[in-house]
């Protein structure tokens, strides 16, 4: 039976519907998977029930009787929890405030700090992380960032779960640990909903599989009756998303290297990149593929000149820039396209238009004045080369669905002719359609002969899209193959090869 | 003056606050004056800021006042507005504190500070026995009064050799920074035996700053001559302080611009310094509101 | 505090990695400069170093440091309270009206004389009052804390004017007829020879202590100043956590309005007039962050100490007015630059 | 502006989906305000509707707006300025020194005779220099912009009155024999009946329409106050661009100091006090967002209109100095309420 249930729910935003008439039933005991593309309306329809937001029109039901949830603490205190697709820590506080902090004076409002340290280490057991109830969270890698997010929602009595895409920075065993706990309170009677783009992880956990597409349920079924072709299909409406393009490769010259660089990671004893040395060359596309905390984010920010290395050197085309700040790097040709795309790339009170144009400015200005006309145009290419979905290149940015927002990104680093396109998770947090048409973006690029590199943790896309793939395992360089000559376990034991222990001893 | 100004004809009154029973005094005596003449008024304050004053006085222009009263907000600082009132057929009257050149304002009675200062200082020193250790409260160091008072003051303390200025503070006229200073100079200087302050809000602070050490015996001298000071005299807990007579000068200057406004001519002198008078134990029950009541005999 | 060292009382900023003893240096760095302040002027300020001294500069600091305290709740959500000076002033009118005036009921044409003990509660219930509507102004609202203070600081220090007309309310002893003497004990007051506001402090130091660190309502502002959004999502009521953090300031402000006018026997409408800013500085000197989310009770004091001793040292010494306001815009430039040292030294990019 | 109409002018703020009436009415809401102000006091203060009038309110708007109109670009980084009022009041004793002393040449004992243009050239570029200090605390250091702006308020403030000791530079009309007479054009000359602080105050509004919309710096301001990490990710020199909004300010804050110090022929070291809370009110009345991003230099000209309006009216009015300040409070805060509101209207959680 359903413990909870959202009936006909309508959500509009302004002009915007984000939910029309869905129908959906948590039931106990179970794990409801939802799919959905980028903007399909899956946070927005968990919210509802966990009563961040109000909807429009439709009603909730508990226990089949309607109930209004007016906040999160009525949700909470009828024992709605939610884990929330992007991390809500507060990172001036430790793991064991942040975890108690929904919950503390339950009973008064005096604090008890040994209890809440032991509770929180009991729960992190439980997770199977060693993490410090005491450590300050903003001194986290993210990954343990998220399961102290997810601890958060195991404190105090639950009967409904939410995990809104809880696993998009969780490593392999991680996420295994979470599955465990998943099940755990399964048989516990908790109705859990399951949010994620990761297709394979869905059929593992989910009972029922419901998929969302622009705001409408469109498709339900048992698990076991589904697979990724069922999946994708009824999310995009057509099938086959993924295919390899080998390019068509012309005589490759090497324009960026990368020569013994390192990088110790801030304040610790370790380094978070370790004589890393590697040639990137022009028209050839590069995944760095790695688990979480492989040092990925750190190398790209290490050759757009984010970061400065410690030792060793970059050359581009020649030229050693190393220590050359991020400006000057940007102004050679190398523009990083982040991984957290909110929060370090897009200009939310900037139309699409200048969203595009702000990192090339200087090619449309003559002596500092701007030449709209030549703007413009510029911005029109753009949009038309990146089949970004706009009715106008004013529309706010913000309106756009997160797929197209990255194209805007992408879109801005190559207005800004690139030597070379770099990329950090392009993928996270896009759903597969417009994943799929971002690696085609990118694989046209490359055939038209500029270099690609970009990370991924998902060994597939990698296989998929790149010509060549590099391992990184804590730092390091453990393996370096032409796409072709490699396959998904080699990659993935590359990836596992030295980092456990490591990860162990980080945690500790 | 019994004759009715034209009803319909303003005075605007600008002092520099309305916060500080002296101003608030003069504005008020000015003010009830006009009222009896039958003008109009409006009451304004510049905070010691000289482009405010111009605002105002741009103010008082746009509303075709017929004259404008002013304690000025510094006598180098004031003279372009005033020049432009009067360009613009607007005659000021400046009471209190005098502007820094001639023939520009139509009248100026003012309070002799100079002369105020030196009456204080002489009276300090004298009940200082013309010796012992000193501090001084100045007021804003931007102000022109408060240099002008402090000139004064100098001018006759600097004669006695045996009075040592041991500490000098700007406390801005304000009553709990002259407090906590005097606290604070007193503790440095625990030898002090006399305190003379540039405005009667300071040395009240100084008061209470050394009632609050029980010291009684140290010679506290203020300017102004306000009613607080005169209770002050009168219980013994201050020495001395000296009188502005801003009453006296606020009617005069209405009566002058009511008589400029009437005949044409104010008939005097376009400036009139009104000597100050030394407040002390001997006459300070006479004075009340910023003015000494007539004597009885 | 009590299963701290001083090194953590100073500051609960998660601790960076790094180099041990330069980092201890700078986490004490405001304890290190208020003795260093003190030895300083130990040495060029005649009589500086005397118990007498510090009870009056102890004075002298608790009005700023009261401010200060509260303002610190404030700082810690993120906001600011560019408010509390005019409080001050306002408290003090207040106080000094119901002293001379009572509450006149019109329609009995009678006047109710409170005690004053009731004088000093009506007072700091309207700062509290105050402190509640920039509360609302920016919980309810959404009005930025720097523009809804800013309009409060003119509407209290106008009304303090209108209260009186402008004028001071002089002599505030109270009258044995009327039964509401003994009003300028609470800042001229002594115990044991300390002066009664230097207990005042103490007592809302410790109580800042107790509330920041041992209690949820603590413990919850942290998270506000730290992730707003989380702290909302985690359940919190972030509104009625901001109106509280506002309160609590415009009440501390209106002790120190109260302080003053006691102090003075007579309260004037000017009074507090930009003591706002020596009390942010304070809070940052003392290593709270604009941005919210980290701060000390104990840096709070620490910092308002450093401030009133340079104060009254410089004063002590002799020095003029305008060096004065050169060194103290110094001193804050330059503590703000120190901590961002120490920032910087356990810093992401 | 050139292409567009009234309302985009107004705001570059991505237009929000929403009820469009009330959209446009809320964004106009600073130019109804302004039409509204000055209709009421038309009604009831006497003389307050003529071409004189207006002219006068124009030279005041001036002062108010120019600065406003600096402050304007760091508001859109997400900065703020205190330091103004004190740029202002320290550039005009500069002026003011250098019109009576000129600059002397201690080594060889001579004295170096600036014209009037070279006076106010180095007076603006003394305002640029504490401009710059600002910056390079901020961007270079990390120090807060209040903070900095603050510690940089007092550190001005104290060098004005170090000037000149306290005193004002008197009857600054420079001599025959020096060549440098003309300094009180600036402020109290006309060209055509129209004073020439409006002209500059058109001159500065022009300016800044072009360089906030036309120009590469423009659009990067704006995208640094947008989103400060993506700007930097954007490869765009962030650090330069805010210290060159402090620059731009201290420029502007030093040419009001000019201003004042010659429409009175005198430069007091205590002038344009407190005048940088209201021009960040006028930047914020004019719909600019503190937090950066938003805002516009003609809704920062309307703001300051609005200011200028009401305590002009208010003057001529006659209403007490005590309300009018309650009053200037009350319009603040109620001014971004309705920002908010608007903001509310369109907005997404
Ligand atoms: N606060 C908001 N204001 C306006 N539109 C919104 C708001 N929140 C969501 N939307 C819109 O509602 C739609 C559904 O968004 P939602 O976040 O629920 O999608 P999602 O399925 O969770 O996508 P993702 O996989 O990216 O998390 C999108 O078109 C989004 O742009
Ligand atoms: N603020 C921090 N303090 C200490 N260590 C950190 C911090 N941020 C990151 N790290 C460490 O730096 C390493 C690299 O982190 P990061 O998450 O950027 O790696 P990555 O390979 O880019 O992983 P991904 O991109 O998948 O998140 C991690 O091991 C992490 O623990
Ligand atoms: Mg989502
Ligand atoms: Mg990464």
């Amino acid at each position: 039976m359903s413990v909870l249930r959202a009936r006909k729910i309508t959500k509009r935003y302004g002009g915007t519907t984000a939910l029309d008439g869905v129908t959906y039933a948590v039931e106990a005991g179970k794990v409801g998977v939802l799919i959905g593309e980028n903007g399909a309306g899956k946070s927005t329809l968990m919210k509802i029930l966990a009563g961040i937001e109000q909807p429009t029109a439709g009603e909730t039901l508990l226990d089949d009787r309607p109930v209004r949830m007016g906040s999160v603490r009525d949700a909470a205190a009828k024992g709605v929890k939610i884990v929330h697709q992007e991390l809500n820590l507060c990172h001036n506080l430790s793991v064991a405030e942040n975890v108690f902090l929904r919950q503390d004076g339950e009973r008064s409002p005096l604090l008890n700090r040994r209890e809440e340290r032991e509770r929180t280490r009991a729960i992190l057991e439980r997770l199977g992380v060693g993490i410090d109830p005491d450590a300050p969270v903003g001194t986290l890698p993210i990954g343990q960032q998220q399961i102290v997010e997810i601890a958060k929602a195991l404190v105090g009595e639950c009967r409904v779960l939410i995990l809104d895409e809880p696993t998009s920075a969780l490593s392999d065993t991680e996420v295994t640990n979470l599955f465990a706990v998943i099940a755990e309170l399964k048989s516990a009677g908790v109705g859990i909903v399951y949010i994620s783009h990761r297709l394979e992880e869905l059929l593992r956990i989910g009972d029922t599989i419901t998929v969302l597409r622009d705001g409408k349920v469109v498709a339900r079924t048992e698990a076991a009756e589904a697979s990724v072709d069922w999946i994708v299909e009824k999310m995009l409406g057509r099938e086959g998303v993924l295919e390899r393009h080998p390019s068509e490769s012309g005589p490759h010259s090497p324009v960026l290297s990368v020569q013994g660089v390192s990088l110790p990671r801030d304040g610790a004893t370790s380094a978070a990149v370790r004589g890393v040395t590697l040639d990137f060359c022009s028209g050839e596309i590069t995944a760095v593929f790695g688990l979480l905390g492989a040092g990925r984010t750190e190398l790209l920010e290490l050759v757009c000149g984010a970061r400065q290395a410690a030792s060793g050197r970059v050359v581009l085309n020649g030229q050693d820039i190393t220590g050359l700040p991020l400006p000057e790097c940007a102004r050679l040709g190398l523009l990083l396209v982040p991984e957290d795309r909110q929060r370090d790339a897009v200009f939310r009170n900037f139309a699409v238009a200048d969203n595009i144009t702000i990192a090339s400015l200087a090619r449309h200005a003559r002596s500092g004045v701007l030449r709209r006309r030549h703007e413009d145009r510029a911005v029109r290419e753009q949009i038309a080369d990146l089949h970004i979905k706009v009715s106008d290149p004013k529309q706010p940015i913000h309106s756009l669905s997160g797929g197209n927002q990255q194209k805007c990104i992408i879109g801005r680093a190559l207005a800004s002719s690139p030597k070379m396109l770099l990329l950090d998770e392009p993928s996270r947090g896009i759903d597969i359609g417009a994943r799929a048409e971002i690696f085609r973006l990118l694989q046209s690029i490359a055939a038209d002969g500029l270099g690609v590199l970009f990370t991924t943790s998902d060994v597939r896309e990698a296989l998929a899209v790149a010509d060549r793939i590099v391992v990184l395992a804590k730092g390091r360089v453990v393996l370096d193959v032409q796409a072709g000559d490699t396959n998904e376990t080699e990659l993935v034991q590359a990836a596992n090869s030295t980092i456990r222990k490591i990860d162990l001893k980080v945690a500790g | 003056c019994t004759e009715s100004g034209d009803p319909s004809e303003l005075i605007v009154i600008i002092a520099p606050s309305l916060d500080n029973p002296f101003f608030g005094q003069e504005a008020a005596a000015a003010d009830g004056k006009a009222r009896e003449l039958g003008y109009d008024t409006l009451l304004f304050s510049h905070g010691d800021d000289a482009y405010k004053q111009s605002e105002l006085i741009d103010s008082a222009i746009a509303r075709d006042a017929a004259a404008i009263i002013l304690d000025n907000a510094g006598a180098d600082a004031s003279v372009a507005a005033v020049a432009k009132a009067e360009r613009a057929g607007v005659p000021v009257f400046l009471i209190d504190r005098e502007i820094s050149r001639r023939g520009v304002a139509t009248a100026q009675i003012v309070s002799n500070n100079y002369q105020g200062a030196m009456l204080g200082a002489l009276s300090f020193a004298q009940a200082m026995g013309g010796g012992g250790q000193y501090a001084e409260l100045v007021g804003r160091e931007s102000d022109t009064n408060a240099a002008i008072r402090s000139a004064g003051y100098h001018a006759v303390l600097d004669q006695y050799p045996g009075l040592e200025m041991v500490a000098r503070q700007s406390a801005n006229w304000s009553q709990s920074e002259a407090f906590s200073r005097t606290q604070s100079m007193l503790q440095a200087n625990p030898g002090i035996r006399g305190i003379i302050a540039g405005n009667d809000t300071m040395a009240m602070g100084a008061i209470a700053a050394l009632e609050g050490i029980g010291r009684s015996d140290v010679v506290v001298v203020g300017f102004d001559g306000s009613n607080d000071m005169r209770d002050a005299v009168l219980a013994g807990k201050a020495h001395a302080t000296v009188l502005q007579p801003a009453h006296l000068q606020a009617e005069y200057a209405v009566e002058l611009a009511h008589g400029y406004l009437t005949e044409g001519a104010t008939g005097q002198p376009e400036k009139l310094l009104m000597d100050c008078i030394l407040v002390d134990a001997g006459n300070a029950e006479r004075l009340d509101d910023f003015q000494m009541k007539q004597e009885r005999d | 505090m009590a299963d701290g060292n001083m090194v953590e009382a100073l500051s609960i900023a998660p601790e960076a990695p790094g180099p041990r003893p330069l980092q201890i240096l700078l986490k004490l760095r405001t304890f290190i400069a208020l003795i260093a302040v003190i030895v300083f002027f130990s040495l060029v300020a005649p009589n500086f170093l005397s118990v007498s001294n510090f009870v009056i500069m102890m004075k002298h600091i608790s009005i700023i440091a009261i401010l200060a305290l509260g303002m610190t709740f404030v700082i810690l959500t993120g906001g600011i309270d560019l408010s509390v000076g005019s409080i001050a002033g306002l408290s003090g009118m207040v106080a000094g009206f119901l002293l001379l005036n009572g509450i006149p009921i019109v329609p009995f044409g009678t006047v109710l004389v409170p005690s004053v003990p009731e004088v000093i509660l009506l007072s700091l219930a309207c700062g509290g009052l105050i402190g509640f509507l920039n509360g609302i102004l920016v919980a309810r609202f959404n009005v930025a804390p720097f523009i809804a203070t800013l309009g409060m600081l003119y509407i209290a220090r106008g009304a303090a004017l209108l209260i009186s007309g402008g004028t001071t309310f002089p002599n505030l002893v109270g009258h044995p007829d009327l039964g509401n003497q003994g009003f300028p004990i609470l800042g001229s007051g002594t115990i044991l020879g300390i002066p009664l506001p230097v207990l005042i402090l103490v007592g809302v130091t410790l109580l800042g202590m107790f509330v920041t660190q041992r209690t949820t309502f603590g413990r919850r502002v942290y998270a506000l100043g730290g992730n707003e959004r989380a702290a909302y999502l985690s359940g919190l009521r972030t509104g009625r956590l901001k109106i509280a953090v506002y309160v609590i300031s415009g009440v501390c402000a209106a002790l120190v309005g109260l302080i003053i006018a006691s102090d003075l026997s007579a309260a004037h409408p000017a009074s507090g007039e930009t003591l706002e800013l020596s009390a942010i500085a304070a809070v940052v000197l003392g290593g709270a962050s604009l941005s919210g989310g980290r701060g000390t009770i104990i840096g709070t004091l620490t910092g308002a100490c450093v401030i009133g001793v340079l104060g009254d040292g410089m004063v002590m010494m002799g020095i003029s007015e305008f060096w004065q306001m050169v060194i103290k815009g110094a001193v804050i430039v330059l503590a703000v630059m120190l901590d961002q040292f120490q920032a910087s030294l356990g810093k992401e990019v």
